[in-house]
């Protein structure tokens, strides 16, 4: 006979405002095996938590249902305190009485019928319970990252600092990123690659961390501490190890003529290229599809000019497969072509273009080599009009619904560094909020405003078109409550940024959750900001959601000091509710396996006694590996016999609570 | 191939041009025109409020009887398009007007928005295909810079109008290059002319009017090319800037296919 | 109008199996969005939506219960990878026995809501209790015995 | 008061707009083509409807100048569509007895030989119950 307590958490008034509390614990010491049940200000507080323990010696409790928040918030707490007072923790039930009940009701009768019916439901449920002892699983001390910009290579860096060895797996020829394209950041207005390329350069050279580049992940399995990762190591078509990274090949490619990514199409690079000129590894990756040698068989000058013989023709992707013990996804981020918001005239006119475009234009390594020159003639602008929040902040189809959160500091960033070069230009901001939250940002923006003059006009623009070679852009001026016309050189659109295209399919490969605009969710929005909710995952970065360079850099740290805590312990306890099977039920059709994502089960022929002259019989049966059992359940409903059950969330637990539900 | 084609009032008097040449190049084309029998007025501009029933019923009925004919229901006019289009939207998506405007109907099988509407460009493009018209033209057009004036109504709200990018439409300049001549694009091809305000408001007609004109000009247009008759008459009466000539597509079409 | 306000009364006894990883999260995050439904609605939490056995269900209505509804994660999107994809199947085998039975189909529902879709979630029982509600009561399946 | 919030409730049903999911950017405005013509531009009439401020607008003029070319139910960020408002304030004007804008025994003179019947059907919806 099970001894039962109850104990009802009031979280201030975020449940006992809507929730009677008292009535509630009333109505549960009246539950069959129910001896006592109590009410209290907060139970997750340390006098709450001793309240409980203290309960469980005096009573001598074999089950514990607290009726608080969701257990996804304090089932961890309430079952250590159940185990500090040697109950075994698997022995505690919540009731989601706080999110599922007192937080989306206000009818108080309802609400407290309601809690009464969730407390009834977990006090049948623990009744079913078992004692349960977690099984241990060993760490692979290695981490991978995955995604090599700043956030990559922070993350990749701390870790390795810590003595863990790190991989890091990187899509494009080199590392670096989105911030390598940048030209100055704010709001100190440091050279961006000053500041990155030699991050890069430890990267590579660190002896705790490989580069992947020109690489993809092509399979995930496994669990915390214990992922089998399998990485495609595309043809880069170079030895890696024979190149110099002399160049020789790059400048002598007759196929100049591919749009080159790393200026974003603003000028042209060969076949065989190195993106730019800091690239870490410094070794070229020939591009098939423009290459003449591999469209037609002839050419092959690179291989002929290149003499330490690195040009390899013939070279295939190749394929390996690693443990790993962590996960850090740093995908980062893209702007989006704002091709849908044609009355912009992103595409029909050259000299509209995205900030990112306008980023390449100033930079010094850029297709103008640092000099401001627009794209349809060459000229240097003297009229330039920004527009902030392309395709962000909005609800139709063509826009994002969130803030992109960089574009104010970057768009005064452009209007102070264009000022700065070429003071006779004049620059006109459309903007609908001002957002500068950050450490000296409001004054970065307000030294734009009134050291450099840029006129700030509160609107937005509804029609950019070319009439007399000039780019007329028609906006509102709302504080003037006019319609404007102003006369433009060039037009540079504060494009909406969003997550990397290969998020997607990352986030299937690792089951890490997304939000509808495909960022990587947080375990907890508030409290482990940088764990996906799928254990042994990190997030660094802007796949988790837009964020600057301090602020990636930040969480790029948090995000290695989880990877380190991980990493440091040798063994993991596992998740307990795991499957089990009933060898006297099973009769090994297996089923089960043919279900099971994770391979756990296997079949071992064992002897059973049976009544009659044979005595014992051999039968094939079903044996979980519990270290590799996850726990989904599926195996539980395709049993035929009923021999498989989950521990935790047996087929007589869930039947309870529907029955006490129903009642 | 055989459409249910609604004409509407403007085709029968001030447009006939447009109407006509609709037909000859539909039957040149292969395309049978069933004219919808007893058509009643669209009432030329959509009503938006969500109580307007009874301005919604004409067009209701004309897309009954397309779904009763058991065929397509094709239009020319922009504006009848427009209005048919979106009142057709309505009685598939929106309950409040399709229960109201069944009520009024009395139909032995209520209208639900089964109908699909296509404007004649539409049936050019997805039923025929430009490639395919391009092999039926007989007197290609060309050398002509002709400009395509969209207005609003063909284009916008694109969300219920589907036929093309409301921002950077390609359709017209798409049936220009079939007839063989070149398309001009500029920038004020899908701004208003001005509508119906002129009867109101000329000046404001004029100055809108004169703007898609400079705009056609600017960029070398010879001719302009619309869907709507209220566009034609804006652009000719109103554009008084400008001398270019406004021609209704169907025209072009028709002396493209050799049938004017 | 009797009839309507009657139904109004009707209060519905329905239970949504959640998975772990995405709709109980689902449902937490309309909670702290204070995005309301009906009371109504008692969640069961499974660790994934293939854990639910369609005898759950079939319980459930033995037992009084007037809906049930079944919510995981979308498709792809499985914390383990496949488990939505048998929950499917194995629901759309159930209803098409509820309906060859005879019992409205409508009285149970599998839905996908996402961590990050609380809104969806309430919008879902909002929905679905009005259905459930215009059904009134679940007499066919009800076990006599089973009533108190 | 309450005449002036029945008022805006009634503008809100008809139009099917919600003014409060706008967030003030002036899109609407920026690519209105009849702007010079209307005394209040069309976030104006976002803003005024949501804080019951209707009499101007009713009063205006902007009403009968707004060209229903839906340029900024288009490119609105926020799918709030001022057109329909434009509309529905229009509406409970005409909608009223004896404030037709437009009347039959007026349109002879307006009558141009050139245009077309679309025209006067059209301004007859715009105008007139």
């Amino acid at each position: 006979m099970h001894k039962i307590g109850v104990f009802v958490c009031w979280c201030g008034s975020n449940i006992a405002a809507t929730v009677d509390v008292k009535a509630v614990a009333e109505a549960a010491s009246k539950e069959p095996c129910v001896v006592y049940a109590t009410d209290y200000q907060y139970m997750c507080s340390e006098s709450g938590q001793n309240l409980i323990i203290d309960a469980i010696k005096e009573h001598n409790l074999t089950g514990v249902v607290i009726c608080s928040c969701s257990p996804r918030m304090h089932e961890t707490t309430f079952r250590k305190a159940a185990q500090k007072a040697g109950l075994n923790p698997y022995m505690v039930e919540i009731a989601n009485i706080r999110e599922q009940c007192s937080w989306i009701h206000k009818d108080m009768a309802e609400a407290t019928a309601k809690a009464i019916v969730l407390a009834r439901a977990a006090i049948a449920k623990v009744q079913l319970n078992k004692p349960l002892i977690a099984g241990e699983s060993e760490v692979t001390k290695r981490c991978l990252v995955i995604g090599g910009g700043i956030a990559g290579i922070q993350t990749a860096l701390d870790v390795a600092e810590a003595g863990f060895p790190v991989d890091i797996v990187e899509k494009k020829p080199t590392i670096g990123g989105k911030m390598a394209q940048l030209d100055k950041t704010f709001p100190t207005l440091d050279c961006a690659a000053c500041i990155l390329t030699p991050r890069m350069v430890e990267a590579g050279a660190h002896e705790n961390i490989t580069l992947h580049t020109y690489s993809e992940v092509e399979e995930v399995s496994g669990f915390v501490g214990n992922f089998t990762v399998k990485i495609r190591k595309k043809a880069r078509k170079v030895k890696m190890d024979l190149c110099t990274g002399c160049g020789l090949c790059t400048e002598k490619c007759p196929m100049k003529k591919q749009p080159n990514e790393f200026n974003m199409g603003l000028d042209k690079r060969g076949a065989i290229y190195i993106p730019f000129a800091q690239a870490v590894p410094k070794v070229p990756v020939i591009d098939v599809e423009a290459c003449l040698k591999f469209k037609t068989g002839k050419c092959g000058i690179c291989s002929k000019v290149c003499t330490a013989g690195a040009i390899d023709y013939e070279q295939q992707d190749e394929i390996i497969e690693q443990k790993y013990g962590a996960i850090v996804l740093a995908t980062g981020f893209d702007q989006i072509k704002p091709t849908k918001f044609g009355e912009l005239g992103y595409s029909q006119y050259p000299d509209v273009v995205t900030s990112l475009e306008y980023e390449r234009l100033m930079n010094a390594a850029g297709p103008t080599k640092g000099h401001l020159l627009r794209p349809s003639d060459g000229k240097p602008p003297k009229e330039i009009v920004f527009v902030q929040c392309v395709g962000s902040r909005g609800q139709s189809c063509r826009d994002k619904s969130y803030c992109s959160k960089v574009c104010c500091m970057y768009t005064a960033k452009h209007a102070i560094l264009t000022k700065d070069h070429y003071p006779d230009t004049n620059i006109h901001v459309f903007y609908i909020d001002e957002r500068t939250p950050g450490k000296n940002f409001d004054e970065f923006y307000r030294r734009a405003v009134e050291q450099y003059g840029v006129d700030y006009i509160k609107g937005q623009v509804g029609k950019v078109y070319e009439e007399n070679g000039k780019l007329m852009v028609q906006g509102s001026d709302l504080l003037a409550n006019e319609q404007i016309t102003l006369a433009a050189d060039m037009v540079v659109l504060a494009a909406a940024i969003e997550p990397d295209k290969t998020a997607r399919s990352l986030g299937t490969m690792l089951t890490a959750s997304m939000d509808t605009n495909d960022f990587f969710t947080e375990a907890h929005a508030k409290l482990r900001p940088v764990e996906s909710p799928t254990a042994g995952v990190f997030l660094s970065g802007m796949c988790q959601g837009p964020k600057d360079i301090p602020e990636t850099v930040s969480q790029a740290g948090a995000a290695a000091v989880k990877v380190i805590g991980l990493l440091t312990k040798d063994k993991l306890l596992g998740n307990p509710c795991v499957a089990h099977s009933d060898e006297m039920l099973c009769n090994g059709c297996s089923q089960c396996a043919r279900v099971c994502p994770y391979g756990a089960i296997t079949y071992v022929d064992k002897e059973f006694r049976v009544p009659g002259p044979k005595r014992v019989e051999t039968r094939r049966v079903a044996v979980v590996n519990e270290a590799v059992c996850q726990g989904c359940g599926a195996c539980t409903v395709t049993c035929p016999s009923t021999a498989m059950d989950l521990k935790g969330f047996s087929n007589r637990q869930i039947m309870s609570e529907v029955d006490a539900i129903c009642k | 191939m055989v459409y249910s084609y609604y004409p509407g009032c403007t085709l029968k008097t001030k447009a006939k041009d447009l109407d006509m040449y609709a037909r000859k190049s539909a039957e040149a084309l292969g395309i049978t025109l069933e004219e919808i029998p007893e058509w009643q007025c669209c009432g030329g501009v959509y009503p938006q409020a969500q109580d307007e029933i009874a301005t919604k019923l004409s067009s209701v009925r004309t897309l009954n009887s397309a779904k009763e004919a058991g065929n397509d229901l094709v239009t020319v006019c922009s504006a009848c398009h427009h209005v048919l289009k979106r009142v057709n939207d309505d009685m598939a998506n929106n309950e409040y007007i399709r229960t109201r405007a069944n009520n009024y109907m009395e139909l032995e099988e209520p209208y639900a928005g089964e109908t699909k509407v296509l404007h004649y460009l539409e049936l050019l493009r997805d039923v025929v295909g430009f490639d395919e018209l391009k092999k039926k033209v007989v007197n290609p057009l060309k050398g002509k810079k002709i400009a395509a004036y969209y207005g609003c109504l063909l284009l916008r709200p694109s969300g219920v109008m589907g036929l093309d990018d409301p921002e950077d439409p390609s359709i017209m300049e798409d049936f220009i290059k079939a007839l063989g001549a070149t398309p001009v694009v500029y920038p004020f091809r899908n701004e208003c002319c001005g509508g119906y305000v002129t009867l109101q408001d000329q000046s404001l007609a004029q100055k809108k009017s004169n703007k898609v004109l400079g705009s056609a000009e600017a960029q070398g247009a010879e001719m302009v090319i619309t869907a709507c008759p209220l566009c034609m008459y804006n652009l000719k009466n109103n554009g008084t800037e400008h001398d270019l000539p406004v021609v209704y597509f169907t025209e072009i079409l028709a002396e493209a296919l050799g049938v004017k | 109008m009797q009839v309507n306000e009657s139904s109004k009364e009707f209060k519905p006894c329905i239970v949504a199996f959640c998975c772990n990883w995405c709709s109980y999260a689902g449902a937490d995050l309309a909670g702290s969005n204070r995005l309301s439904y009906p009371a109504d609605v008692k969640i069961i939490r499974v660790p994934c939506s293939c854990r639910v056995n369609p005898l759950f269900i079939l319980r459930a209505f033995q037992r009084g219960a007037d809906g049930v509804i079944l919510c995981g994660c979308h498709p792809g999107d499985c914390h383990y990878t496949t488990g939505n994809y048998y929950a499917r199947r194995r629901m759309t085998m159930l209803f098409s026995m509820l309906d060859y039975l005879g019992i409205e189909k409508e009285r149970t529902r599998v839905e996908w809501v996402s961590a990050a879709e609380g809104a969806k979630f309430a919008a879902t029982m909002n929905d679905f209790i009005s259905t459930v509600q215009s059904l009134g009561e679940n007499r066919k399946l009800r076990d006599l015995r089973c009533k108190e | 008061m309450s005449s002036v919030n029945n008022e805006r409730e009634e503008i809100l049903r008809m139009s099917g707009v919600d003014p409060t999911k706008c967030m003030k950017c002036g899109k609407c405005s920026g690519t209105c083509p009849a702007f010079d013509a209307m005394e209040y531009h069309p976030h104006q009439f976002v803003s005024m409807v949501n804080k019951g401020n209707i009499e101007p607008l009713k009063q205006s003029n902007a009403i009968w100048q707004c060209l229903s070319c839906f340029a900024c139910m288009e490119r609105c960020p926020r799918d709030v569509k001022p057109a329909k408002l434009i509309e529905a304030v229009r509406l409970t004007v005409i909608r009223e007895q004896g404030m037709n804008h437009l009347e039959s025994e007026n349109v002879p003179c307006m009558l141009d030989p050139e245009l077309p019947q679309q025209a006067i059907v059209s301004a007859f919806r715009k105008y007139s119950k």
